[in-house]
C-alpha cells in the first residue's frame, strides 16, 4: 500500500476535468478543452452560490423563526463540497455531518427538498424528522446527515465494505471535521479501512476549529494528513480554499479507489467564515484571523480567475446569481407552502412495519 | 414434509443450535456474512462459528480488530448498501463501545430519514454471568437495549429458540438484537425439527399453571422451571413464560397470563432498578391491576458490581431458591 | 449568619446558579478542576462556565478534544489520584461513547477492589428534548445511569438545586452524575440563600395535595407543576413529587406521598418502555400495592426516535396536558 | 515534542542499572559496579522466575478447580513486567490488564496477596471481589486489573494528569496488548496525554496476538512504535524477550517523562508461550512458531547470559528456584486456609457509605 506523506501542495490535476457540476458530460473533441473547461467551471461556481445564498436566506430564516434547532452554516468551505462531490458518481455514497447543507446540495438534493426538511415539512428530504443536521436521499446514496462528531465514519466505511464484497466499483465519501480526528471512531475505522482495503474517501474538513476549540488545543500531532498516512493509507493535504484543487485532488483520489487502490485520505484546509452554529457568539476566534480567510474566499476566488481569464463576464455572474436566487426563492416558498406531516403519522417508520393502529 | 411423519431427533447443543443456523444463513443468502472479533480463526469466542470460517472463506466469516464501535457502524453500513451482515459482539460488556452506534445509527436511521433507509442488520452477543467472571464481564444489559425504539431485541432460551430465531431475524427489515446467555451453551436437548418456529413475535408458556406466572428469559428461563418443579412439590402450580422477545413485549401473552394466575413473579438477572424486571412488573400492575391479587415480585441480582468469589457471585444472582420464595410470598 | 437575618433574595438563572455552584467549588477546593469539550474558551456549550476560564485559568478549566472515552476515564484517573474533577459531557447523547468507562471504572473500581478505589468524581451533563434537536440529540438517558449501581445520579430542576447540588456531589466520595435538562438553562427565579440545601438522598415536595401524586424530576418538573396548577381548577388536589436523586430513589418520600393520595402519575421524557418511570411505577405497584386505588400512570415521551418537526416532538414528548389527563384517569 | 522513529533496535542502556529487582539501593562506590549488576541481575532472574512459577501452579490450581473465571497467562512475557517495573519508583502508578499477574508481582504485590485473590478469598488484594483479572493494590499505586481492553489506558492518564497538575514527579505506567492498540480509547488517550505532555508511559505488549487473531489481521500498519510516535510522542520498539534490554529502555523513558518531555511509548516484542486463556485451544498459531519464541524465553536468555559471564553457578539457581517455589507454596497454603467474604457483606463497597442494615 502506498504511503504518501502528507505536503502542503495540492496535487496537480490530472487531466481538464470532464463531468461539469450540472452533471453533463461534454466530450472534449466536440466542443474543445477550453470550452469545456469554462463550462465547467461555470457549473463549479453556480454549485458554490447555490450553498452560499441558500445559507444565507438560512439565516434570514432562522431569525424569522422558521427554522430551529441545531443549523451550521457551511459558509466559506462550499469549495469542499462541491470540488469533492464533482469527483463522484451518482452510484458512489455520501456519509456527512451535521454541517452538511454544502454535501447535500452539491450531491444534487434539490434546494426544495433540503429547505423544506428545514421547515420539518412532509415533503422534506427526511419527511420532516431530520431538520438540518439530518437530511437524507437515498436515491442519490446521501446518507445524511449524522450529528454525533464521528458518528458516521463507521458507517461510511461499511457501505464501502458492501460495494467492495460485492466488487461495485464505487466510492464511498465520507465527509467530517478536524475535530472528529480526535474521537476512536475515526482511528477505529482508518485502521479497518486501510486493514481491509476498502474503497473509502475519507474527507476531512480541517476548519481549524472544533467548536471553540483551536485544532492546536485539540490535536497533538496537526498534520492531520501525516497522521491519517500513518495508517497506511494514501493522504494528502489540499487547500480547500480552491474548488479546482479540491476537485482534482478528489478525482485523482476517486480514480486511485476506484482502481483498487484502497481507502484515501484528504485534509482540505478551509475555514468557516460564521459562527459554529446559530447560538455561537464566536467569541474565541479572532476577528483579524477570520478577516484573512474571507480573503480567501472560494467563491471570489474562482470568480477572480475565471475573470482574469476573460472567462466570466458580468453578464454572466448576474444571471448565475439570478437564477440561484430563484430558486433559493421557489425553495422557501414551496416550503412554506408545503403540508406538515401529519400528528398521527408521529409512530411512522419507527419500524418497517406499520404503526399498531394502522 | 409430510404431516404426521415425524423426523428423527438429534441430540444437539445450544451452541450447536446457532451454529447451524448461522450456517443455513450463509448458505441459503449470500448476502448474509458474519463478522466480529475472532468469528474465524478462533472459531468465536464461545466456540459458535467454529468451523465457519472454512466452509465459507475470510470475505463472509470475517475477523476484525478490536474496534466495536468501528465495526458494528460497518454492520449498519453494509446493511444500508444491500446487505445482510450478522455482527457478533463477543459480550455485552463490550457491547457498550458501540452502544453509539446501535442507538444513534441503526435504530434511528430509518425514522430520521423519514423512512428511506431501513437497516437489515443482526447483532448477536453473549450476555450475563454465573461464571465467576467479575464485574466487567458479568452484565446484563439487555433491558438497556429493550428501551430503544427501532430495533428489536431477543432472546433465545431454548435449544430450538437458537436453532429458529435467526432467520426470521435476518429477514426482519429492521435491527434485531440477539442476546445469548453465556450459561445456555453447553446446555442440550433434542431439536424439535417438526415444531414449527414461534418466530420473533410472541412470548411462549414453557409450562402451563394455575396459581402464579414465573416471568422469565434467556439465563433466567432454566431457573424459572426448576422452581416451578419445586414449587410443584409444595402443590403449587406454576405457569413458566418465557418472553423470548424483550422489545417489543408480548403483552397479550403476559395479560393473559397474568389474567390466568392472578399472580406474579419476574425474574431478570439485571440489576434489579431499572430493570427489564421493573417494566414487566410496572406493565402488569398498570395493565392488569384489577387481576392481580398480590404484588408483583420482582427476582433480580443484587445491585452490586458482580463478585468474582463463587458464593459472593451466587448470593447475587436471582437463584431458583429465590424464584420459589418470591412465588411463595405471592402465593400468600 | 444570624438566624432571622434573611438576605436579599436575587432574582437569578438556573445557568447562572450553577456557574456560581462551579465557581465556588473551584474557589473553595484546589482540587477541584472543570474538564470537557468547550468549557473554556468558548465559555461551556449552553454557556455555563462562561468566565471560568479567564478567573481560574486552562488548567483548571480545562478544555479537551472530542474524546468523551478517554476524557471522562482521564476524569476516573484524575479523582484516584487524589483530585476532585467536574467533568462536563456537553450532552448526554455523547456519554454513549464513555459510558463504557463509566459503568466498567467509575461504577465498579470501588466495590471491585475490595474498597480501596473510591472515586470522587462528578460528571455533569445536559439531557432532554424540547428544543428541535432532533432524534441523535434528544435523548433522557438518565434512567439508564440510575440502573447502575456505585453511582449518584441527580437531577436538579430548581435554581436552588442548580445551585446547591455540587457541593454534596463533590464532598460524595462516590461519582456522582448531574444531569441538567436543556429546558431549564434560561429558567430564572430567586434564590432562596437562607434555605438549608436539601443534600443529595431526598426527593422534595415541591406543592402538597391529597388527590394524587404527579411525581417527576428534572425538565417534567415545570410541567408536572402547571399539570397541577389546572387540575387545581378541576377540583383536584395533585401532590407534585420531585425526584431530585434519580439514584437511590427515596423510597420513603415516594411510599409516603402515594400513602396520603392512593393515586401517582410518574413523568418521565424517557421512552415509556424502561424508564425511570418503570421502576418508580413498579416500586409503587409492589410496595404501596394496598394503598393504590388505580393503577400508576406514566406520562412518557412516545417510543420513537424524536423528530425534528415542531409538532411531532411537541406531540412525542409529555405535554402538560397529558398529564393532566392521565391525572383524571387515575382519579377516575 | 521529540518524535523517535520506531526502530528495531533497542536503546542502549544510557548506565549500569542501580535498583535492583528486590527493591535495595546499591551505592556503586562500595560494591563495585560488577557486583552491583550480578546483584542485580540475579533480582531480575528471581522476580521472572516468581511470575513464572506462580502461573504454573495457578494452571493446575485451574485443573483443580481452585481457580476459576477467565484466567490469562503471561507466561513467557516476564521480561516486561519485571524490566519496566525496575524502572518505576513506589510513587509511580500503574495500570494494567486482565493478564496481570506479571504487573502485580513485579511491581512487589505479595504472592499471597494474589493466589488469595485467584481463591477468591478475603484476604485477596481486593478482597476476593476482583479474581485473576481484577487485582488491586492502592498502597502500591497499582490501579488493576482492567478486563476491557483498552479500557484501563484513559484511567491512566488521568492519574497523570493529577501527577501533571500537582508536579509531581511521578511516573504512570499502562500495560497494554497489541489487541488494544486498534481501539478507540487508545488513539483518544494517546492524543491527549501527547497534547497535554502528560507524564504517561504506555507499554504496549505487542504478543502478535489478540485472542486469535494475529497483528497483520488486525493493524493495517504494523509498527506500533511508527504509528505512536504520528501522535509527537518519543516511542521505541524493544526486544521484549530481554529483560535487560527492557529495563534500560524503561528507564531511559521514565527518565525522560520525569524531567518533563511528555508522553512516552514502548512497544515491547514478546510473544505469549500459553493460549489467550484457559478456555482457548490455541487453534490459530502455527506450533512452529510458538517453538521458536519459546528459545527466546526470556528467563532462559538471562540464565543463560549470567552463566556465560560466570555470574549464575548453579548453586544459586537452584537457591532462587526454591526460594520461589517455597513463596508460591506458602501463597497457595495460605489461600487454602484464607476466610472466605462472608456472604452477609455482599453489599459492601459498592458505595463507600456502609451498606444499608450495616
Ligand atoms: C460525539 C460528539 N461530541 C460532541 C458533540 C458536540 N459538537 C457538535 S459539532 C462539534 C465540533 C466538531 O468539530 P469538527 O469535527 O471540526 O467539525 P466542524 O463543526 O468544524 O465542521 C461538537 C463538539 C457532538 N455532536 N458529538
Ligand atoms: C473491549 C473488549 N473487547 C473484547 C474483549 C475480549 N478480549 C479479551 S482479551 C482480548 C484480546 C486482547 O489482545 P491484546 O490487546 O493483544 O492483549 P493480549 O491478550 O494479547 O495480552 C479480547 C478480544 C474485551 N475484553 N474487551
Ligand atoms: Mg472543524
Ligand atoms: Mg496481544
Amino acid at each position: 500500500m502506498t504511503v504518501a506523506r502528507g505536503s502542503r501542495k495540492t496535487p496537480s490535476a490530472s487531466k481538464p476535468a470532464r463531468k461539469t457540476a450540472s452533471g453533463s458530460r461534454n466530450a472534449t473533441s466536440v466542443v474543445g478543452v477550453d470550452q469545456a473547461n469554462a463550462r465547467h467551471r461555470a457549473a463549479l461556481l453556480e454549485a458554490m452560490l447555490r450553498i452560499r445564498r441558500f445559507e444565507e436566506r438560512c439565516v434570514e430564516l432562522y431569525s424569522a423563526a422558521k427554522i430551529r434547532g441545531f443549523v451550521h452554516l457551511y459558509i466559506g468551505e462550499e469549495a469542499v463540497a462541491v470540488g469533492v462531490s464533482e469527483a463522484l458518481t451518482p452510484e458512489d455514497g455520501v456519509v456527512s455531518t451535521y454541517r452538511e447543507h454544502g454535501h447535500a446540495l452539491a450531491r444534487g438534493i434539490p434546494a426544495e427538498a433540503v429547505m423544506a426538511e428545514m421547515y420539518g415539512k412532509a415533503t422534506g428530504c427526511s419527511g420532516g424528522r431530520g431538520g438540518s443536521m439530518h437530511l437524507f436521499d437515498a436515491s442519490r446514496r446521501f446518507y445524511g446527515g449524522n450529528a454525533i462528531v464521528a458518528g458516521g465514519i463507521p458507517l461510511a466505511a461499511g457501505l464501502a465494505l458492501a460495494d467492495h464484497m460485492r466488487a461495485r466499483p464505487h466510492v464511498t465519501c465520507c465527509f467530517f471535521g478536524d475535530g472528529a480526528f480526535a474521537e476512536g471512531e475515526f482511528h477505529e475505522t482508518a485502521n479497518l479501512a486501510a486493514l481491509w482495503g476498502l474503497p473509502l474517501l475519507l474527507v476531512c474538513e480541517n476548519n481549524l476549529y472544533a467548536m471553540g476549540t483551536a485544532l492546536e488545543r485539540h490535536e497533538a500531532q496537526t498534520d492531520l494528513a501525516m497522521r491519517a498516512a500513518s495508517y497506511g493509507m494514501v493522504a494528502w493535504a489540499v487547500d480547500g480554499m480552491d474548488v479546482e484543487a479540491v476537485e482534482s485532488a478528489a478525482r485523482r483520489a476517486a480514480g486511485a479507489i476506484r482502481a483498487g487502490a484502497g481507502p484515501h485520505f484528504l485534509e482540505l484546509r478551509t475555514y468557516r467564515f460564521r459562527a459554529h452554529s446559530m447560538y455561537d457568539p464566536d467569541r474565541y476566534r479572532d476577528k483579524a484571523e477570520v478577516e484573512r480567510w474571507k480573503a480567501r474566499d472560494p467563491i471570489t476566488r474562482l470568480t477572480d480567475r475565471m475573470r482574469e481569464e476573460g472567462r466570466l463576464g458580468e453578464r454572466e455572474l448576474a444571471r448565475l446569481e439570478k437564477q440561484v436566487a430563484e430558486e433559493v426563492d421557489r425553495a422557501v416558498e414551496a416550503a412554506e407552502q408545503a403540508p406538515e406531516e401529519p400528528v398521527q403519522d408521529l409512530l411512522r417508520h419507527v419500524t418497517s412495519a406499520p404503526p399498531e393502529g394502522d | 414434509m409430510a404431516a404426521g411423519r415425524r423426523p428423527r431427533e438429534a441430540e444437539t447443543t445450544y451452541r450447536e443450535a446457532l451454529r447451524e443456523a448461522l450456517r443455513e444463513a450463509l448458505r441459503s443468502d449470500d448476502r448474509v456474512f458474519l463478522m466480529g472479533e475472532d468469528v474465524g480463526r478462533y472459531g468465536g469466542c464461545f466456540g459458535v462459528s467454529l468451523g465457519l470460517l472454512e466452509e465459507f472463506g475470510p470475505e463472509r466469516v470475517r475477523d476484525t480488530p478490536l474496534s466495536e464501535s468501528a465495526f458494528v457502524g460497518a454492520g449498519i453500513g453494509a446493511a444500508l448498501a444491500g446487505l445482510r451482515p450478522i455482527v457478533e459482539i463477543m459480550t455485552v460488556n463490550f457491547s457498550l463501545l458501540a452502544l453509539d452506534q446501535i442507538l444513534n445509527n441503526a435504530a434511528t436511521l430509518l425514522h430520521m430519514s423519514g423512512g428511506q433507509l431501513p437497516v437489515p442488520l443482526v447483532i448477536r452477543m453473549t450476555t450475563g454471568a454465573g461464571r465467576q467472571l467479575a464485574a466487567q464481564h458479568s452484565h446484563s444489559l439487555e433491558g438497556w437495549y429493550a428501551h430503544i425504539p427501532g430495533i428489536r431485541v431477543v432472546a433465545p432460551a431454548t435449544i430450538d429458540d437458537a436453532r429458529t430465531m435467526l432467520a426470521p431475524a435476518l429477514t426482519d427489515p429492521d435491527p434485531v438484537l440477539i442476546f445469548e446467555h453465556g450459561s445456555l451453551y453447553n446446555a442440550s436437548g433434542e431439536l424439535d425439527a417438526s415444531a414449527p418456529p414461534v418466530g420473533l413475535d410472541h412470548a411462549a408458556v414453557r409450562r402451563p399453571g394455575t396459581d402464579v406466572s414465573l416471568i422469565a428469559y434467556g439465563g433466567s428461563l432454566p431457573k424459572a422451571l426448576d422452581a416451578a418443579d419445586e414449587l410443584a412439590t409444595d402443590g403449587i402450580s406454576a405457569e413458566v413464560l418465557d418472553l423470548r422477545t424483550l422489545r417489543p413485549l408480548d403483552d397479550a401473552a403476559i395479560a393473559s397470563s397474568v389474567a390466568r394466575t392472578h399472580r406474579a413473579v419476574v425474574i431478570d438477572e439485571a440489576w434489579r432498578s431499572g430493570s427489564l424486571a421493573a417494566e414487566v412488573s410496572a406493565r402488569i400492575a398498570e395493565d392488569s391491576f384489577y387481576e392481580l391479587d398480590a404484588p408483583v415480585e420482582r427476582v433480580c441480582s443484587a445491585e452490586v458490581p458482580i463478585p468474582y468469589a463463587r458464593r459472593l457471585e451466587e448470593a447475587a444472582l436471582p437463584q431458583t431458591a429465590d424464584v420459589v420464595a418470591a412465588a411463595h410470598r405471592a402465593v400468600g
